[in-house]
């Protein structure tokens, strides 16, 4: 039985205050950060993450062992008064894939943001370490609150936490994709808060499973899930709005643009995820949730053409986020109100592969693009040549992270779309499947053309500094889990289902 | 069983690994002909018949049935021969080891595609059989390689992707089945959507095998790169094609409609491929096209073998392969190995080694023939079969003039002749002992006169049409320029530009604020709209 | 009596107002504006506070009391500024 | 008479506000956009909403208008390289526009008769947190977790706005010196204003407790007067990188964590309070919050710290 | 016509106003402002829905109220950011305006 919509919550259940840990612990070190003046900076961070990876398996364990919700009453005021904290299957799924590609990307970026000697703090560390914090508290809260306007405050923290690490190079076009992604962001959550104030004014409540008891097809629901949805959309770049993620993605440092691209974009889908599976189950009706399919469909190919054509790999590697995350709106259209068992437990189950496989390919392939213009000394495609020489663990990172993105197998990204192609055909939805074969073979094509020059001659005259092992181990060590997630086998997953009653 | 499956397929993916250290480097490379020793463990042990089937890690399952032998064998004696040239070939040359990684890739899904017993072992080895191929044929890295490396790689990933659509529509269709490929081929006929998925399956392995229409790739990438990658994707890779086919096509079910289609197809090739060889100039293409009649003769016989509902169509398909395998790659080792002079016994064995092709009587290529003349039958098809042995005559004939001649691009460092000549003769062993495995009867038979005549008049003709048209000095009239092929994809690549660029310059007006800010508001708009419209009441 | 006072003590400061804007629309010069703005307004308000103040408890009018001394603060000290850069003596 | 009001104010405020968003000159638009922001907090004072009418108007309008003076006037010389957008483009918006606020309009009057509301869960739940103001309640008690969680965002603003400083100036000074030598006017005014204001600042806090007020409008308060001392150039703004300004910025939130931590001792739940010791653990909360609000908003509006010569 | 609901017209006009201001307005800064403006407005409608569900004791749902002071402060510490990137740009690029220029994709 694959339920598709959250039980209500009741009590604080054992172990759920590690729920409100991995929140406010990272805010804790934030503010330790800023006010010991960045002295032990990175060992605060690397503290605080080890801690939130921590919280984030024990949670994963709990809600297995349980087979049930972790839930937190903050304050002790139940909703519709306070605010509760639940984490079902795939909370904790994300928690720990946050915290583990948080931690990549901190031992990323351990040597380049490091204290300088002497000047007992320096404007990129505390800048950049502060951020990460923020993002790890944020993604944690989307991932577990159950109120809308905690939501709404946690979508706040991500987007103002991911702004200065897309500025934190400086350059006039870094500033101006961060203030085109500040004022997109901010007015996405402007339509978003406004979605709430009509939930509220409807149901007098603010919580998911108050709402979701009580909802009725009223107009004022109806409109209310259009702002909530249409401003989260401009959150997660889905194509027609993507016009500030590849700018911004490719101006930040390499461990940033990992974080970015791979969990940033993710916690407002999550949150999508969380409105129309939870909040609104009853609402999926198959005409919208066809209109986000038709944006995902022509993000996975416009995407897909425009990182083709792109003369710089970040600028392609950010692309390819665009055309990615067209995939994961399929689920909408593959199970709407009413479909089936199995093809919505497969396409749930697809849906949220893809999440975790895209996580962790994309954030190996812009740390081995990191790598890439740190050897050559730009990132321009025509001449990466040379690149498997100075640094062939990079390239076969970039390379396993182009077979999970390719979905070909052994790779999670193979199963994710293996998953939706089943969805897609046993539901009839003909026009879907080909757009998620036609979106592979374009990744093939983008992936394949990088890789080629990649393992060319080098340019002649072409000074290749050497880059470390240890952080082409890291790079490598995201793709292979991307490629690791391969073995699983190929039917919905139990886990996912955790805490959720059709 | 599944140790020596496992190594053979890990075995080289271990050797590319240790290419990362340069210190191992120069062993590996020389170690290339060793890497596909444990596949010839394996045909043996299927030999009796049995089919042993194994299953890892829940999904994985390897099958290893007869007509999966053959091809496994001769491809790994091949894959052995070349790669012992080939690490000759390499020492001293520069991006040794950038070449020895795409060929061990190459091998690894080249050989495992024969094993390989569900839907995501197959798909995964076979796309590991075509995808690595690009970095062998732009090994070179001038512009015409590269063009030609990325139409190959474009042909591969489209068919890959008709392939997995073929293959999530079987799995769709037999829901309780799991992945295992033979109960979900049991299961097609009886599907719904069986027409589509016969159609899916029967582009998507075609693009590989060069079936007419999609066959413009194949002369294009055999005519650029090294020989001696030449010689391996043109014998054993392609081959990954067929055993898809085999695999994949309702053999034991008489689906006269779908069957005929393909024997046409099928046919059209094996003509048509003839024909346009002869049009050629460079010994490489006119190797392609036979390569393309080859192929189509050999999915012919599926053709066949599918519309009889026979299920040993398989194994003579892949039996009258095994001859191609060794023979085609023997002949590109050939070329690779022409010095400025060409010994008259050369000429001999290689002529006779390639009229195989034709049916010459004695040859391992006859015997091939004979294996499925049953099944071609007497009446038409049987006819345009011996037509296709005509036009293979012909071409070949037309191959040894051509080679003849003092070799146009005169190989710098020449492969090894022992290369060609142990292909040669293996390919001749392997048919005459394993002919009477396959069809019964013994090796006798086909000496009886009967079978030699039918075998002797389309190489005796083609001979002759040859002479007359040498003495007529005519020309053939002298094609429109290009083939079919060649134009069809370069409309395809016109087209494909012209989308990209419309879709680029709408991706840059989408790209500005106040687009993207509009589309905002109107997509909130329409969201709205369409839920108070179709909302539920 | 006191609502007598208040309201005529209102509408005098309203008129105030009413003076100081036609004044603000009307003169030509900066500087002319700035002198009807200060004059009319703090006059005006300080009737209308003066009007109100019977008509609330005392901490109440102290408030009031204390907002307009406030107002007048900050009104002069700004007039001040404005005045000077106009005039160009002072700094930006 | 009483709607009489309200329709002028909301026509006013549709005026104003367009106004604003059509005015071709940047300095115009912000200064009609300051006047909007008072006229706003007029219509909350009418909606019965006084604490969020002083926040409208000390945080709305005060602090995000003064940012805006500034930033108009340092933007005022861009030669616009102005993306003409063509005529049609123009009513499409407004027409795109114009359907999203006639969408919202007829919202109203489909919300659900009966209005669900949480005053009453609220009212009856006051007492025993000893405070009396309900929103500060809400603020402080049943929704805390909200509150905290801004006040991280607002440190997040922060380092947000530090991270665009150049690498050479960091640990400076703020620059937000408009005027170089002693003003005598304006000196005059940043030395008898400030008294009046931290004294009002601190009352508004007290009071917050009860009546509208609170942190943050305190805060804001104490902001302006800081502001005002720097403007003057009577105090030079303290290096970024000063221990006592870190601790003062940080003292909020880590006042706010201890309790929230003391929480889970006392009544087991975080951010909850053990019984009776509300009120005084919410005023304690409160005066450190106002401190790190008050020099939070001072150092967002004074910006990324400059070069000793940069205006 | 009750007060809430001229003040729900008003602040949908807002609304309005500030989306049109947002699309077509070139310059960042008059950008930001549309943006503080529908922030206004959408706060508005929330006060208006605190309006509605006054009760005995209150003029006002204070919850509504309460997220409408942290939403006012998030929405500043946004303008704050928002108005250093544009200062910043402004030296850096000698104009702050973000549409990009033709070539850079």
């Amino acid at each position: 039985m694959m339920p598709l919509q959250a039980l209500a919550v009741t009590e604080t259940t054992p172990g759920g205050s590690l729920l409100v840990l991995g929140i406010v612990m990272p805010a804790v070190a934030l503010v330790a950060l800023i006010g010991l003046g960045g002295r032990g900076a990175r060992a605060i961070v690397i503290a605080a993450l080890l801690f939130q990876l921590y919280v984030a398996v024990r949670v994963a364990l709990l809600v297995a062992g349980t087979q049930s919700p972790l839930a937190y009453v903050v304050g002790g005021f139940h909703p519709p008064l306070g605010i509760t904290l639940r984490a079902d299957g795939i909370s904790a799924l994300m928690m720990v894939v946050s915290a583990a590609i948080f931690l990549a990307a901190a031992g990323f970026a351990w040597k380049d943001f490091a204290q300088p000697g002497g000047k007992p703090e320096a404007r990129a560390p505390l800048i950049f370490w502060s951020a990460m914090l923020a993002m790890a508290s944020a993604l944690n809260l989307l991932f577990t609150s159950s109120d809308l306007f905690n939501l709404y405050v946690g979508i706040e923290l991500l987007t103002f936490a991911a702004i200065p690490v897309t500025a934190i190079k400086g350059g006039a076009d870094t500033l101006r994709a961060a203030l085109r992604y500040l004022l997109f962001a901010v007015f996405g959550s402007m339509l978003y808060l406004f979605g709430i104030v009509l939930l509220y004014g409807a149901y007098g409540t603010l919580d998911i499973s108050g709402i979701a008891a009580q909802l009725q097809p009223n107009a004022a629901t109806l409109a209310a899930a259009g702002f909530v949805t249409v401003g989260l959309l401009a959150k997660t770049a889905l194509f027609p709005f993507h016009l500030w993620l590849p700018p911004a993605h490719a101006g930040a440092p390499a461990a940033g643009s990992a974080v970015l691209s791979a969990l940033v974009v993710k916690g407002s889908l999550f949150l999508l995820m969380r409105l129309w599976f939870d909040t609104f189950p009853t609402l999926r009706e198959p005409a919208d949730m066809q209109l986000l399919a038709l944006s995902g469909a022509l993000a996975v190919i416009v995407g897909s053409v425009t990182a083709l054509r792109q003369q710089r790999l970040k600028l392609l590697v950010a692309y390819s986020t665009v055309a990615q995350i067209g995939y994961m709106f399929f689920v909408f259209s593959l199970a709407p109100k009413g479909t089936g068992e199995a093809i919505a437990a497969t396409a749930w189950t697809g849906a949220w592969l893809q999440v975790v496989a895209h996580a962790f390919a994309k954030a190996g392939m812009f740390l081995a693009a990191g790598l890439a213009a740190e050897v050559l000394g730009h990132d321009r495609i025509r001449d990466l040549g040379g690149l498997s020489r100075r640094a062939p663990l990079a390239v076969l990172a970039f390379a396993l992270s182009g077979l999970s993105l390719m979905g070909l197998p052994p790779s999670g990204g193979f199963n994710a779309k293996f998953m939706l192609l089943v969805a897609a055909l046993a539901g009839g939805q003909w026009v879907w499947g080909a757009v998620i074969i036609a979106g592979g073979v374009l990744a093939g094509a983008y992936v394949f053309g990088v890789l080629a020059r990649m393992m060319a001659e080098p340019a002649a005259g072409a000074s290749l500094q050497a880059v470390g092992r240890g952080r082409q181990w890291i790079a490598l060590g995201l793709s292979a889990v991307a490629v690791l997630m391969g073995l699983l086998p190929l039917e919905p997953v139990a886990f996912l289902a955790i805490g959720r009653a059709l | 069983m599944i140790f020596a499956i496992m190594a053979m397929i890990l075995l080289p993916l271990a050797m590319a690994l240790l290419l990362l250290s340069p210190a191992l480097r120069p062993m590996v490379v020389r170690g290339l002909g060793l890497a596909p020793l444990p596949a010839l463990l394996l045909p043996p042990a299927a030999w009796e018949g049995s089919i042993s089937t194994v299953s890892f890690f829940g999904t994985w399952r390897y099958v290893l049935d007869q007509a999966g032998a053959l091809l496994l064998g001769a491809c790994a004696l091949l894959w052995i021969i070349a790669g012992s040239a080939a690490s000759r070939w390499l020492a001293g040359r520069g991006g040794q080891g950038r070449f020895a990684l795409w060929w061990l890739l190459t091998l690894s899904g080249s050989l495992g595609v024969f094993v390989a017993g569900d839907v995501v072992s197959f798909y995964a080895l076979y796309a590991l059989a075509s995808l690595p191929a690009y970095g062998l044929i732009a090994f070179g890295g001038g512009g015409a390689e590269r063009r030609a490396g990325r139409v190959t790689i474009a042909a591969a990933l489209i068919g890959e992707g008709l392939i997995l659509a073929a293959m999530v529509l079987l799995a769709v269709n037999a829901p309780g089945q799991g992945l295992a490929i033979a109960p979900l081929v049991a299961a097609l006929p009886s599907s719904p959507h069986c027409g589509a998925v016969i159609a899916l399956l029967v582009i998507g392995f075609g693009l590989k095998i060069g079936l007419v229409p999609l066959h413009g790739w194949m002369p294009m990438s055999y005519a650029a790169g090294p020989l001696i990658a030449t010689a391996v994707l043109s014998g054993a890779t392609s081959k990954a094609g067929l055993i898809g086919l085999i695999r994949f096509l309702p053999l034991s079910e008489a689906m006269p409609v779908a069957g005929g289609m393909i024997l046409a197809a099928g046919l059209v090739s094996a003509l048509y491929g003839a024909l346009l060889g002869l049009t050629q100039a460079n010994p490489r293409s006119v190797l392609a096209y036979s390569s393309i009649s080859q192929l189509g003769q050999m999915a012919a016989v599926l053709g066949a073998g599918l519309a009889a509902g026979a299920p040993g169509a398989g194994v003579i398909a892949a039996y009258y392969a095994v001859y191609h395998v060794l023979v085609k790659g023997g002949l590109f080792l050939w070329l690779g190995a022409q010095g400025r002079r060409i010994a008259a016994w050369q000429l001999g064995l290689v002529g006779f080694a390639a009229l195989g092709f034709a049916g010459l009587p004695l040859t391992g290529g006859a015997l091939g023939k004979l294996a499925f003349k049953d099944l071609a039958g007497t009446g038409a098809t049987g006819m345009l079969f011996s037509f296709a042995a005509v036009g293979s005559t012909l071409l070949v004939l037309h191959f040894l003039r051509l080679a003849r001649a003092p070799a146009q691009d005169p190989q710098p460092q020449p492969l090894s002749p022992a290369a060609w000549i142990a292909a040669v003769i293996a390919a001749t062993l392997l048919q005459w002992t394993l002919f009477a495995a396959v069809t019964g009867d013994s090796a006798r038979s086909a000496l009886r006169p009967g079978a030699l005549f039918d075998l002797a008049w389309p190489v005796a003709a083609g001979a002759a049409l040859a002479w007359g048209l040498a003495a007529l000095g005519t020309r053939l009239p002298a094609f429109p320029p290009g083939d079919i092929g060649e134009r069809l994809i370069a409309i395809i690549e016109r087209q494909a530009t012209r989308i990209a660029s419309a879709i680029l310059r709408a991706e840059t007006q989408a790209h500005q604020w106040q687009v993207s800010t509009l589309a905002l508001a109107a997509a909130l708009i329409l969201f709205v709209a369409l839920q108070t419209v179709f909302g539920p009441r | 009596m006191a609502d007598l006072f208040t309201i005529l003590a209102v509408t005098a400061g309203a008129v105030l107002f009413l003076a100081g804007t036609v004044g603000l629309l009307r003169f030509p010069g900066t500087l002319a504006r700035l002198h009807a703005l200060t004059k009319v307004d703090n006059l005006g308000l300080g009737l209308v506070v003066l009007g109100l103040m019977p008509q609330m408890g005392f901490l109440a009018a102290a408030k009031m009391l204390a907002v307009w001394l406030l107002v007048q603060l900050s009104g002069a000290i700004v007039t001040q500024i404005l005045a000077r850069s106009v005039r160009g003596g002072g700094e930006r | 008479m009483e709607t009489g009001f309200d329709i002028a104010l909301a026509l006013l405020l549709l005026c104003v506000g367009g106004w604003s968003v059509i005015a071709r000159n940047m300095m115009t638009a912000v200064i009609v956009f300051i006047a909007y922001g008072l006229l706003l907090s007029l219509a909350w004072v009418r909606l019965h909403a006084i604490d969020v009418s002083l926040t409208e108007a000390a945080i709305g309008s005060g602090a995000t208008g003064l940012l805006m003076v500034i930033a108009a006037h340092k933007v005022a010389g861009d030669t616009k390289r102005v993306v003409q957008l063509s005529r049609g483009f123009h009513v499409l918006a407004a027409v795109f526009a114009a359907l999203v606020a006639v969408g919202i309009a007829a919202l109203a009057f489909v919300l659900p008769g009966e209005p669900s509301s949480l005053a009453a869960p609220v009212l009856e739940r006051l007492p025993d947190s000893g405070l009396g103001n309900p929103v500060a309640g809400v603020l402080f008690v049943f929704r805390s977790f909200d509150t905290l969680l801004e006040k991280v965002v607002l440190l997040l603003a922060l380092i947000g706005v530090w991270a665009l400083a150049r690498d050479a100036d960091w640990g400076g000074v703020p620059g937000l010196r408009l005027f170089r030598e002693r003003h005598s006017v304006l000196t005059l005014l940043a030395r008898t204003l400030p008294p009046i204001g931290f004294v009002f600042a601190i009352y508004m806090t007290w009071a917050g407790a009860d009546v509208p007020g609170g942190a943050f409008q305190g805060g804001t308060v104490l902001a302006a007067m800081w502001i005002l001392v720097m403007v003057a150039g009577v105090r030079r703004p303290p290096r970024i990188s000063s221990p006592p300004l870190r601790l003062a910025i940080v003292a909020g939130p880590v006042v706010f964590l201890a309790i929230g931590f003391l929480g889970f001792l006392a009544p087991g739940a975080f951010l909850a309070y053990p019984e009776g010791f509300a009120k005084p653990l919410i005023v304690a909360m409160e005066t450190a919050l106002t401190l790190s609000i008050a020099v939070i908003l001072g150092l967002l509006i004074a910006g990324p710290p400059k070069g000793e010569d940069a205006p | 016509m009750s007060a809430a609901l001229l003040f729900w017209l008003a602040g949908s006009g807002l609304i309005g106003l500030s989306v049109y201001g947002l699309i077509v307005n070139p310059h960042p800064l008059c950008k930001l402002l549309a943006l503080n403006l529908l922030g206004s407005g959408v706060f508005l409608l929330f006060g208006v829905i605190a309006r509605r569900g006054a009760s005995a004791g209150l003029g006002g749902d204070p919850v509504p109220q309460a997220l409408v002071i942290t939403g006012i402060v998030v929405a500043f510490s946004a303008t704050a950011i928002a108005v250093a990137l544009l200062l910043r740009l402004h030296t850096e690029a000698g104009e702050a305006s973000i549409d990009e220029e033709d070539g850079q994709p």
